[in-house]
C-alpha cells in the first residue's frame, strides 16, 4: 500500500531536467585531482565560461549541433585580434557578463585565472599544461624546479578594466583552440580571493569541493558527491538565463538501471548506456537516441617498452588478428566505424593510417615471421600479454576484450584479461607508461588539432609527448613535430601533422580499432543537443520542444 | 553491574581500535598504488611528482606518516577525530564520512527492524509445533533466504516493482530526484524529513526505501529466523516452561516466557549482523544508488584512496563495536546472569 | 554443548544431510566432469551474443544433435557470445575451488588454534585469542577488497583475503568448545595420571572440541561463495572472463532488463542451489555436533 | 475413602513411539496423605509425575487413562479447563529445581503470576501472600529474597522457592520428584520437615517421588513402587520396609584400626587455598592439617561448599595449594602442580563425582581404563586389552563394559569403571570424590563394598569424600568434618559417629535420614539444628566461623577463633565448648 501510495511520480518538466551519469563530478576545480574524469568536466563547463569557443556548425542527422572547427566566436571575449609579429593576442572582454556571486567580469579576472595556472598549486597542472600547449610565453616546465618562475609576468597583463594581453612565446597555432578547452575557463577572482585561506592561497579547497565561481550559465544549487549535483540558472548570464532552469545530475552505477528509467520515462537525458542498450531505445516511441560521430575511439596500445611489442612484426601480427568486424557487430551494435588513422578522423589534419586488422591468416604469417610459429614462445611473455582495460567501462568493454582474447587465443597468443580500476589504469598509462597492453577507449584529444594529438601521444616523452603511454620513440617523427608546432601556414602544417601521423602508423605505435559514437539517450522533447569535443553536454543549449 | 560490563567492553574495544588503526594504516601502504601519479596526472614531470608525493607527506619515513595520521605529527589526526583528506575528491574524509554514514545506518537498521519483525511470527509458528511441516517449510525458508548474493534480490525486486509493476521508485537514490532534500539534522532522510513537518517527502523517503529495506530484510531474515527457531525450540522443551504450564499459566504467558529466553542469543546475533552489514550492504546501496557508507569504501578501494579506506575501516568498525556494546548491554538488561 | 559422536551414522538418516549433501555433490560433479557436457569452451567467445535458450519443446531433438557432437547452447549465449550452459558448469569449478580452499584453510588454521588456545592457557595463546578478536572486527568485505586490491584479482588472493576473515570464526569457536572440553572430568583424570599436555590436547581435547568446527565448516563454504560473488558484482572479485558464477550473475544482471534472463538466471539458480546445500549440511551438522 | 480421594489415576500409560515408559498405571491419594513413589533410576517416576497433570515431554504421549482431581478427570477436560486445574487443584515441584524456576524473572514475579493466572486474592496482596509462602518455606527475610534472580539463591533456597510457587493457590495436591536430590544432607533435612509441615497443615496429600529409603521411612505414610514403567506394589511404609529389610546392613563396618603408628602416607599441614579475585576472595580450604596413614580409609564430610573437593584435590596434585605444605608418599607437592604430577604420576589417583563426565564419550571403557598406564609404558592392544579386562575384574565388572562407550553403561558400573581406572596404576593413594552422589541405594553399596575390598586386599589409602554418611560408615576407619573450608573435627569414625564434639558434626549426624520407620526425625524434637540455609561466609569476622548458625553460641564463640584442639583418642575439635557437647546435649 505504502509503495503503491507513492510509485513512480509522473515526470515533469517543470521542475526542470533529469540527468542520469554514471559517476557525478568528484571535484570541480580542473587543476584539482579529478579534472581528468570526464564527469567532473561535466560539472566544470556548464559552471564555467571561456574566453571564446568554436563556431555553432551544422545539425547532423540524429539532431545533434557540431562545432565548427574553423571559426571561432566570442564569450568572455567579445572580440580580440592576434599581432603575428609581436605573437600577441588582445581580448576585448565584455562589459556584461555576471558571475553567479553578483560580480562583474573584469580584466583581472583573466590574469587571475593565468596566474593561478602558472602556479602550479593544485593537485595537477592542467592550467599550466594547456597554456603550455598554447604556446603562452614562460608558461614552460621551470614553474616544477623554481618557485619563482610560478609567478605570473606579462606575458598574461590587463591593458585596461576589459582588455588583456596574451604574449607567446614562440609561434604557435593551437592557442586560440586552448582558450576554448575546459583548462582555461575564467574564475571570478573576486569571489576566488574571498575564499581563499592561509594554507591555500588560491582557493583551490573552495572551488574543487564547494563550487568553481565564475561567469558560466548556470551555478551550483546541491552537490552531494557520490550521488547528485545540482545546477540552477545564473539569472545574470550574459546570453540571457538558460532555458532550462534547473539541471539535476543523478549518480546511477549500473547502466542497467539508467536504462530501465528512461524506459520507464523517469528521466530526460541518460549518458553512457551501453550499445546494445542504446540500440534497444532506438525504437522506443517518446525517448530519442542523440549520437554523434565525434573523438571517441577504441585503440590497443602495446607498449615498446615490453617485449616482445618492441618487435614490430609482433605489433603488426596483432593488429592484424583484431576482429574489428565483430567488435562492431557485437561490441557496439553497428555504432561504430573502422579506425586506421591515430587521430579522430573528424579532426582537422587528420589521416588515414594503412593497419589492417581482421586478417588472421597474415597475422599467423607474420607471427611466424617474428619468429613466433603459431605463437610458440610467445609464453615466455606472459604479463606482457595481459590485456589491461578500465574495469569501470567492463559493461562496454568486456565483450570486446573477450572476443580480442578469443581470437588471439586462436593464433596461439597467451592473451588474458586484467581490468583495472580506472584511477589505478590512469596511474600505469600517464606516469608509470608501464601498462604492456591495453584496450584504451578513454583517449579524446581536448584540443581540436591532430597535431595536438599527435604530440600528446607520439612524440617521445622527452619532446613533449605527455601522453606517450607506449613510450614510442621516434627521433623523425620528434624532428617533424618540432618544425610543425611553430609553422603557423596552415597547409604546411597539415602536411607536416599528416607525415607524423602516418609514420606512427607504419610503425603500429598504436593499433586503431574504431571511432565509435557518442551517445546521449533523451527523451523526445529534449532538444538543442550539441557536441563539443570534451564530450560533456552543454544544458545551455538544451530546450524542451512545446 | 550493566555499568561495569559497559565500561569493561568501551575499555576492550579502545584496545581494540588502537589495534585496528595500526594494521590498517600499515596494511594499506603494501597496495600497489602510487598515489602521488594521480595527483600529477596528466604532464607530469618528475618534479611535479616529487612535490605531489610531498603534499601527501609520501616522501616521509612510514613511521612518521604513521604518527601524523594519528595526530602525533604537526597536523590533527586521529586522536582529534580528524581522518584526513581524500585524494580523490580532496574533500576532509571525516566530513564525507559523516555524510554517507547515517545513509547506511538508516537503510540497515530499516533492514534489520524488518527482518526482525518477519522473524519472531514466523519463528512462533514454527516452534509451536517442533517438526511439524510449518517447522519444515520456516527451516527451509531460512536456509534458503540466505543463499543468494543480495544483489540478485535488489535487481530482481527493483525489476519487478519498479520495471514491471510500476509500483516502487526508480533506483534514484533516497528522494525523488526533483524533491527538496530536508535540512540534514540527523542525516536520516526519513527522520529529517519528519523533523522539517514535510509529509510527502516523508513518505517519499519511506517508498524509497522500501526496496532496499526489503533486500536486506530478506536475506538477513534467513539466519535471525534460524537462530530464533532454534533457541526458541530450545526454551520450549526446557524445565522451566514445563513448570509454567505445570502451574497452569495460560498458553500465551508461556509463550512469552519462551520468547523472552529466546531473545538474548537472537540479539547477539541481530548485533553481528548489523556490524557486517555496515559494510557488507555496498551491493545493495550500488543498485539503488544510495551513495552510501558500502559505496564510498569500494570508491576508495579502487582508487587506493588511503585515507578514506584508513577511515571507512576504522569507522565501521568502531559503529560496530559501538553496536555489540548496545546489544549486550540489552542482553544483560533481559538476562541477569549475562550482567554478572 | 558437547560433541556426540559414533552418531555419523545419523546423518544419512536426516533427510535435510541428504539434500544438502545431494546438491553439493551435485556442484562437485559438474566441477569435475562439466567440460564433458559440452563441446563450447568456457572462456572462448561464439559469434553469436544474446541468443536466448531453445525452447523446452526442440530439446529432444536438440539433445540427438548434441549426442551427434554437434554444438547446442542449453542455457543460450550471453552478450559477449560465451556458451552459458558451458560456463556455468566450469563456474562451479572457480567457485568451489575458492570456496572450499578458502573454508578448508581457514579451517585448519584456525581450529588446531582453537584447541590450543583453549586447552593449554598461557599468555601467549590468550594473546591469540584477543588477536582473532581484533582480526574480526573487520568490516568483511571491505576488507576482502582491500587485500584483494593487494594481492591481485586471482582466485589465489581471493582465498588468502577470507582465510585472514574466516580462521578467526574457527579459532575462536574452536577454543570457546576447547575451554569446556578442558574442565571435563576426563581431562582432568588423564592430568593426574600424568599424561603429558601436548597428548592431552591431541587424544581427548582436540576430538571433543571440533564438532562445531564441522558444521562451521559447511556454512562456511556457502559465505565464502556469496562473498566470491559479491567481490565480483564490485569488480574486486577474479578477473574476467573466468568463469565465476557471481561474475556471470552481475554481468548478466544488466540483461535481464533488455529481456535477456538467461545469462543471469541459470548462474543464479546454480549458486542458490550449491549455497542452499552447504548450508542445509551445516545446519544438519550443527545439529548433531552443536555449535 | 475411594470416594473423596483427593487425586485418583486409572490405567494411566505414557508412551514413547510404541515403548511404554509408564504402563497402566492406577492409584489414588486420599487427602492429607503423603504417599511415596520409589522406583530405580528411569523407572519412569518424573514421567508418571508430569502425566499426573497432563503434561509429557516432546517425544512422549499420554495414550490412555484418566486422572481424576477435584471430581474432575483432568485429562478428559479442555485445555481451558486443564490450566485451571494445574497449579489450582494439583501442583508439582519439579526434580531439579534450579532448572525449573524461569532464570530472567524475580522469584516474586514468577509466584504472583501464578496467583493471577488463577486470580488468588487481588493484585494488591498478592505480594504479601508471596511474602507469607517464602517464610512458610522456611527462607529467612523472604522480602528480599523475593526480589532475587535464581542464581542468586542457594540450591536449598531454589528448592523452597519451587515449592512456594507450587503451593501459589493452595493445591489440594502436590507433586514432588524428587525434591531434595543435590541437597546438602543439612538443609536437604530441614527443606523435608518444611515441606511436611506445610503439607500437613493445609491438608494437602503429597506424592512424593524419591529413591532414598531414609526419605520415604521418615515423612511417607504410603509406599508405591514402580518398575520400568508398572506399579508393582502399594503398601504401608512398615510393611515396604519390613520387605526390604534384609539387605540394609550390606557392607560391614570397616574393622581395620589405622596403624597410626608409622610414620603417614599423607602429612597435609596448615593447607590453604582461595579462589577468585582479590575484591571477591573465597578461602576454599583455610588451614587444614590432616594425615593419611597407610592403608588408612577417612572420611571427609561437610556440606556442599566446606572446601572437601579443594583440600582433595590438592592431596592428589591437581592444585597447587596457597600456603601450607604436603608431603605425600615422601614427595613433597610443589608449586607447579605439572612437576609434581610427573613425579607422583600413577602413585595417587582421583575419581570423581559424575561417572559419565570422567570417560570420553569418543573412547571405549577398555581405553579409558588402561590410559594412565599407556601413557608411560609401551603396550600392544592385546596387552591393553589384557590389563583392562584384569581391572575391570578387580571391581567386578562383566568384560562386555571393555568395548563399551560410556553412553552405554549404568551410572553405578562406570563409577566402578572408574575405580578400575583408579586403580590401573596400583596407587598408593586414591581420593574418591563423592563417588557414590549420583548412585541409588543398592549400587552405592555394591560400589562401597567393591572399595572395601580394595583398601583391604592392596592396602590402598583412600580419602573417601561424601555427603552420605551411611556410605562413609560402612567404608570409613576415621572421619575429618570441614566446614567453611576448616577441618572441624576429626577422630575414630565409630567414636564420632556415636559421641560428636563439635555443633556441626552433630547437626550433620541429626540431618541423616535414618531408615528406622518407628524412629522418624519429624517426631523427634531438633533443638540443636543450625539456623539457615547452608554456611554464611562472614569476610574477615573473629570468632568460630559456625557461630553464626550454632545454637550452644556464647560471648567467646563470637570473639576468639577456637584452634583444632587434641581432645586425645585421636580425636580432636574446633570448638570451645567440645567437651561439654555431651552433657550439654543431653540434658
Ligand atoms: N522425552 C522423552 N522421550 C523419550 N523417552 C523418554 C523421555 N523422557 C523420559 N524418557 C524415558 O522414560 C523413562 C523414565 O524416565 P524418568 O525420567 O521418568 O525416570 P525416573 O524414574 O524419573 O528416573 P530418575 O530417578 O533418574 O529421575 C526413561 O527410560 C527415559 O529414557
Ligand atoms: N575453580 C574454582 N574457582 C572458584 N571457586 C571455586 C573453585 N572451586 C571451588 N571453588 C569454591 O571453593 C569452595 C569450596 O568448593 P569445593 O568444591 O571444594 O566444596 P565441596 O565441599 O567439594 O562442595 P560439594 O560438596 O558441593 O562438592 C566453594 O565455595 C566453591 O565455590
Ligand atoms: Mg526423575
Ligand atoms: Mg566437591
Amino acid at each position: 500500500a505504502l509503495l503503491l501510495g507513492c510509485g513512480s511520480p509522473p515526470l515533469t518538466n517543470a521542475d526542470g531536467l533529469l540527468v542520469l551519469t554514471d559517476e557525478t563530478p568528484t571535484g570541480l576545480d580542473y587543476d584539482g585531482p579529478s579534472a581528468a574524469i570526464p564527469q567532473s568536466q561535466t560539472g566544470i563547463v556548464n559552471l564555467m565560461e571561456p574566453l571564446i569557443d568554436y563556431a555553432p556548425g551544422a545539425v547532423n542527422d540524429s539532431g545533434v549541433r557540431i562545432p565548427d572547427f574553423t571559426r571561432f566566436e566570442g564569450r568572455l571575449a567579445e572580440r580580440w585580434d592576434f599581432d603575428a609579429a609581436r605573437g600577441v593576442l588582445r581580448l576585448h572582454l565584455r562589459r556584461d557578463a555576471v558571475s553567479c556571486a553578483g560580480n562583474p567580469l573584469t580584466a583581472a579576472d583573466v590574469v587571475y585565472t593565468f596566474a593561478r595556472a602558472k602556479s602550479v598549486s593544485g593537485a595537477a597542472p592542467i592550467g599550466w599544461f594547456l597554456a603550455n600547449a598554447g604556446g603562452v610565453a614562460d608558461f614552460d616546465g621551470d614553474v616544477f624546479t623554481d618557485p619563482a618562475a610560478r609567478t605570473l609576468g606579462d606575458e598574461v597583463r590587463a591593458i585596461d578594466r576589459h582588455t588583456v594581453e596574451i604574449r607567446q612565446g614562440q609561434p604557435n597555432p593551437l592557442l586560440l583552440p586552448v582558450l576554448t578547452t575546459f583548462g582555461l575557463l575564467i574564475f571570478d577572482s573576486v569571489e576566488m580571493r574571498a575564499r581563499a585561506t592561509e594554507d591555500d592561497p588560491w582557493s583551490h579547497d573552495y572551488a574543487n569541493n564547494a563550487a568553481p565561481p565564475s561567469f558560466g550559465p548556470y551555478c551550483v544549487e546541491r552537490w552531494v558527491r557520490s550521488s547528485e549535483l545540482v545546477l540552477r540558472a545564473n539569472p545574470h548570464y550574459y546570453r540571457g538565463a538558460a532555458p532550462i532552469a534547473r539541471i539535476v545530475i543523478k549518480r546511477v552505477p549500473q547502466s542497467a538501471n539508467r536504462y530501465m528509467i528512461m524506459r520507464m520515462r523517469q528521466a530526460h537525458v541518460a549518458e553512457r548506456l551501453t550499445p546494445r542498450e542504446v540500440a534497444a531505445i532506438e525504437d522506443v516511441d517518446g525517448l530519442a537516441v542523440r549520437s554523434v560521430q565525434g573523438n571517441e575511439s577504441l585503440f590497443l596500445h602495446m607498449n615498446f617498452a615490453t617485449p616482445p611489442f618492441d618487435d614490430p612484426l609482433v605489433r603488426r601480427a596483432i593488429a592484424a588478428a583484431i576482429p574489428t568486424r565483430q567488435i562492431i557487430r557485437n561490441g557496439y551494435f553497428g555504432a561504430a566505424v573502422p579506425w586506421t588513422g591515430v587521430a579522430p578522423s573528424s579532426y582537422p589534419g587528420a589521416a588515414s593510417g594503412a593497419v589492417t586488422t581482421d586478417d588472421p591468416a597474415r597475422a599467423a604469417a607474420l607471427l611466424a615471421q617474428a619468429g613466433y610459429p603459431g605463437g610458440r614462445g610467445l609464453e615466455r611473455y606472459p604479463d606482457a600479454f595481459r590485456l589491461a582495460y578500465v574495469a569501470e567501462r567492463e559493461a562496454v568493454l568486456g565483450p570486446i576484450a573477450a572476443s580480442l582474447q578469443t581470437a588471439l587465443r586462436r593464433l596461439g597468443v597467451p592473451a588474458t584479461l586484467d581490468p583495472i580500476p580506472s584511477a589505478q589504469f590512469g596511474d600505469r598509462q600517464l606516469v608509470k607508461k608501464d601498462l604492456p597492453f591495453a584496450l584504451n577507449d578513454q583517449e579524446k584529444p581536448v584540443v581540436v588539432d591532430a597535431g595536438y594529438a599527435a604530440q600528446l601521444f607520439f612524440v617521445s616523452a622527452s619532446a613533449g609527448g605527455v601522453n606517450n603511454m607506449v613510450n614510442y620513440a621516434n627521433p623523425a617523427l620528434d624532428a617533424l613535430w618540432a618544425r610543425a608546432r611553430g609553422e603557423t601556414d596552415r597547409v604546411r602544417r597539415t602536411a607536416l601533422i599528416q607525415d607524423i601521423q602516418r609514420l606512427a602508423s607504419a610503425d603500429v605505435a598504436w593499433a586503431p580499432i574504431v571511432e565509435y559514437r557518442t551517445h546521449w539517450v533523451g527523451d523526445a522533447q529534449v532538444q538543442g543537443w550539441s557536441w563539443r569535443p570534451d564530450n560533456a553536454l552543454r544544458f545551455y543549449d538544451l530546450r524542451f520542444a512545446p | 553491574m550493566i555499568a561495569r560490563l559497559v565500561l569493561r567492553r568501551i575499555a576492550i574495544g579502545a584496545m581494540q581500535m588502537a589495534a585496528l588503526a595500526a594494521l590498517v594504516f600499515f596494511v594499506i601502504r603494501l597496495m600497489p598504488a602510487d598515489p602521488a601519479a594521480r595527483f600529477v596526472g596528466l604532464g607530469a614531470s618528475p618534479e611535479a611528482y616529487a612535490a605531489a608525493r610531498a603534499t601527501l607527506g609520501l616522501d616521509k619515513p612510514l613511521l612518521a606518516q604513521f604518527a601524523d595520521f594519528l595526530g602525533f605529527g604537526a597536523a590533527r589526526g586521529l586522536i582529534d577525530g580528524d581522518l584526513g583528506r581524500s585524494w580523490v575528491s580532496g574533500e576532509s574524509v571525516a566530513r564525507e564520512i559523516a555524510a554517507a554514514l547515517p545513509i547506511t545506518l538508516e537503510l540497515v537498521a530499516c533492514g534489520v527492524a524488518l527482518a526482525v519483525l518477519a522473524a519472531f511470527p514466523i519463528a512462533l509458528l514454527s516452534a509451536r509445533r517442533p517438526g511439524g511441516g510449518a517447522d519444515r517449510a520456516v527451516l527451509i525458508y531460512g536456509l534458503f533466504a540466505g543463499s543468494q548474493p543480495e544483489f540478485v534480490w535488489a535487481l530482481g525486486l527493483v525489476f519487478v516493482f519498479f520495471a514491471q509493476l510500476g509500483l516502487a521508485p526508480g533506483p534514484l537514490g533516497r528522494l525523488s530526484p526533483f524533491a527538496e532534500p530536508p535540512e540534514p539534522v540527523t542525516g536520516f532522510m526519513t527522520i529529517d524529513t519528519l523533523l522539517a513537518g514535510r509529509f510527502e517527502a516523508f513518505s517519499d523517503a519511506v517508498a524509497h526505501l522500501a526496496l532496499p529495506a526489503a533486500t536486506l530484510a530478506i536475506v538477513l531474515s534467513g539466519p535471525i529466523i534460524k537462530m530464533l527457531r532454534d533457541s526458541l525450540g530450545r526454551a520450549l522443551k526446557s524445565d522451566h516452561v514445563l513448570f509454567a504450564r505445570a502451574s497452569g499459566l495460560s498458553e500465551n504467558r508461556v509463550s512469552a516466557i519462551a520468547l523472552k529466553s529466546a531473545l538474548a542469543p537472537t540479539l547477539a546475533l541481530i548485533g553481528i549482523l548489523f556490524g557486517f552489514m555496515l559494510g557488507g550492504a555496498v551491493l545493495v546501496e550500488s543498485v539503488f544508488a544510495l551513495g552510501g557508507l558500502g559505496q564510498y569504501a569500494v570508491r576508495s578501494v579502487l582508487a587506493f584512496d588511503y585515507p578514506a579506506i584508513q577511515g571507512v575501516v576504522l569507522t565501521i568498525a568502531a559503529v560496530s563495536l559501538l553496536v555489540y556494546l548496545i546489544t549486550d548491554a540489552a542482553q544483560a538488561l533481559i538476562d541477569p546472569r549475562v550482567a554478572t | 554443548m558437547i560433541a556426540k559422536p559414533g552418531r555419523r551414522d545419523g546423518l544419512f538418516a536426516d533427510p535435510l544431510f541428504i539434500a544438502g549433501a545431494a546438491l553439493a555433490a551435485l556442484a562437485a560433479l559438474s566441477a569435475a566432469f562439466g567440460h564433458w557436457l559440452t563441446p563450447f569452451s568456457p572462456d572462448e567467445v561464439t559469434d553469436i551474443v544474446s541468443e536466448p535458450p531453445p525452447p523446452i519443446a526442440d530439446w529432444p531433438n536438440l539433445f540427438v544433435a548434441a549426442l551427434g557432437g554437434e554444438g547446442v547452447h542449453w542455457f543460450g549465449t550471453d552478450a559477449a557470445g560465451f556458451d552459458v550452459f558451458a560456463r556455468t558448469l566450469a563456474a562451479a569449478r572457480t567457485d568451489l575451488l575458492i570456496a572450499v580452499a578458502a573454508a578448508a584453510i581457514s579451517a585448519a588454521i584456525g581450529a588446531p588454534l582453537g584447541v590450543i588456545a583453549g586447552a593449554v592457557r598461557t599468555p601467549a595463546t590468550e594473546a591469540l585469542a584477543r588477536a582473532s578478536d581484533v582480526l574480526q572486527s573487520f568490516p568483511v568485505f571491505i576488507t576482502a577488497m582491500v587485500l584483494v586490491a593487494l594481492a591481485g584479482r586471482s582466485w589465489a588472493s581471493i582465498v588468502l583475503a577470507m582465510t585472514l576473515l574466516y580462521a578467526p570464526i574457527f579459532l575462536r569457536l574452536t577454543r570457546a568448545e576447547a575451554l569446556a572440553v578442558s574442565a571435563r572430568g576426563y581431562v582432568e583424570a588423564a592430568r593426574i595420571a600424568g599424561v603429558p599436555g601436548w597428548r592431552i590436547a591431541l587424544q581427548h581435547v582436540a576430538p571433543n572440541a571440533l564438532g562445531p568446527a564441522l558444521s562451521q565448516l559447511s556454512v562456511t563454504i556457502g559465505f565464502a561463495i556469496l562473498l566470491t560473488a559479491g567481490l565480483s558484482f564490485v569488480g574486486a572479485g577474479v578477473r574476467p572472463p573466468t568463469p565465476e558464477w557471481g561474475l556471470m550473475i552481475a554481468q548478466g544482471a544488466g540483461q535481464i532488463v533488455l529481456g535477456d534472463w538467461w545469462p543471469a538466471l541459470f548462474p543464479g539458480a546454480a549458486i542458490t542451489l550449491t549455497v542452499f546445500g552447504f548450508a542445509a549440511m551445516g545446519q544438519s551438522l550443527e545439529a548433531r555436533y552443536g555449535r | 475413602m475411594a470416594a473423596e480421594a483427593a487425586l485418583r489415576a486409572a490405567r494411566l500409560t505414557v508412551i514413547a513411539g510404541d515403548a511404554k515408559i509408564v504402563d497402566a498405571a492406577s492409584f489414588a491419594l486420599s487427602p492429607g496423605e503423603i504417599v511415596g513413589l520409589v522406583g530405580p533410576s528411569g523407572s519412569g517416576k518424573s514421567v508418571l509425575a508430569l502425566a499426573l497433570l497432563g503434561l509429557v515431554r516432546p517425544g512422549l504421549r499420554i495414550a490412555d487413562g484418566a486422572v481424576t482431581v477435584g471430581g474432575v478427570d483432568l485429562l478428559a477436560a479442555s485445555p481451558a479447563a486443564q490450566r485451571a486445574l494445574r497449579g489450582k487443584q494439583i501442583a508439582l515441584i519439579m526434580q531439579n529445581a534450579r532448572a525449573a524456576l524461569d532464570p530472567l524473572a524475580r522469584i516474586g514475579a514468577q509466584i504472583v503470576r501464578v496467583m493471577a493466572a488463577h486470580d488468588v486474592g487481588d493484585a494488591a496482596d498478592r505480594r504479601e501472600r508471596a511474602i507469607a509462602l517464602l517464610a512458610g518455606v522456611g527462607i529467612n527475610d523472604p522480602e528480599r529474597r523475593l526480589d532475587a534472580y535464581p542464581h542468586e539463591l542457594s540450591g536449598g533456597m531454589a528448592q523452597r522457592a519451587v515449592i512456594a510457587i507450587a503451593l501459589a493457590s493452595d493445591p489440594l495436591v502436590l507433586i514432588a520428584d524428587e525434591p531434595a536430590t543435590g541437597l546438602d544432607v543439612t538443609v536437604r533435612a530441614q527443606f523435608l520437615d518444611a515441606l511436611w509441615r506445610s503439607a500437613r497443615a493445609r491438608g494437602v496429600s503429597v506424592l512424593l517421588a524419591s529413591q532414598e529409603p531414609g526419605v520415604l521411612a521418615n515423612y511417607c505414610d504410603r509406599i508405591i513402587s514402580i518398575e520400568a514403567g508398572r506399579i508393582t506394589q502399594d503398601e504401608p511404609v512398615r510393611s515396604y520396609f519390613a520387605r526390604r529389610a534384609p539387605h540394609a546392613q550390606a557392607t560391614a563396618p570397616a574393622q581395620r584400626a589405622p596403624a597410626t603408628a608409622d610414620a603417614p602416607l599423607i602429612a597435609a599441614r596448615g593447607v590453604s587455598k582461595a579462589f577468585g579475585s582479590a575484591r571477591a576472595r573465597v578461602p576454599a580450604v583455610a588451614d587444614a592439617d590432616l594425615d593419611l596413614f597407610p592403608g588408612d580409609s577417612v572420611g571427609l564430610i561437610g556440606e556442599s561448599g566446606s572446601g572437601k573437593s579443594t583440600l582433595g584435590r590438592i592431596l592428589v596434585g591437581l592444585l597447587a595449594p596457597d600456603a601450607g605444605d604436603v608431603r605425600i608418599d615422601g614427595v613433597t607437592l610443589t608449586k607447579s602442580n605439572d612437576a609434581t604430577r610427573r613425579r607422583l604420576r600413577g602413585r595417587v589417583q582421583l575419581v570423581q563425582q559424575d561417572p559419565l563426565d570422567s570417560f570420553d564419550p569418543r573412547w571405549t571403557l577398555g581405553d579409558s581404563i588402561v590410559e594412565p598406564i599407556a601413557a608411560h609404558e609401551r603396550m600392544t592392544r592385546s596387552q591393553r586389552r589384557a590389563r583392562a579386562l584384569a581391572l575391570l575384574d578387580r571391581v567386578g565388572l562383566p568384560h562386555a563394559l571393555c568395548d563399551a562407550y560410556p553412553r552405554d553403561a549404568p551410572p553405578g558400573q562406570l563409577q566402578r569403571a572408574a575405580v578400575a581406572r583408579a586403580l590401573s596404576t596400583s596407587p598408593r593413594f586414591i581420593v574418591l570424590d563423592e563417588v557414590t552422589a549420583l548412585l541409588t541405594p543398592d549400587v552405592r553399596r555394591a560400589l562401597v563394598a567393591s572399595l572395601a575390598r580394595v583398601r583391604d586386599e592392596d592396602g590402598a589409602t583412600l580419602l573417601f569424600i561424601s555427603h552420605d554418611l551411611e556410605s562413609v560408615r560402612g567404608l570409613c576407619a576415621r572421619v575429618a568434618v570441614m566446614y567453611l573450608g576448616r577441618i572441624v573435627e576429626s577422630g575414630p569414625a565409630a567414636a564420632i559417629f556415636a559421641d560428636p564434639r563439635h555443633p556441626y558434626t552433630q547437626a550433620l549426624l541429626a540431618a541423616e535420614l535414618g531408615e528406622d520407620v518407628d524412629n522418624r526425625r519429624i517426631d523427634r524434637p531438633q533443638p540443636h539444628d543450625l539456623a539457615g540455609d547452608g554456611p554464611v561466609r562472614q569476610a574477615a569476622a573473629p570468632g568460630c566461623a559456625l557461630a553464626p548458625r550454632c545454637s550452644y553460641v556464647e560471648a567467646r564463640c563470637r570473639t576468639d577463633a577456637p584452634p583444632l584442639r587434641d581432645l586425645g583418642a585421636g580425636r580432636s575439635s574446633r570448638c570451645w565448648r567440645a567437651e561439654a557437647l555431651h552433657t550439654l546435649r543431653t540434658s
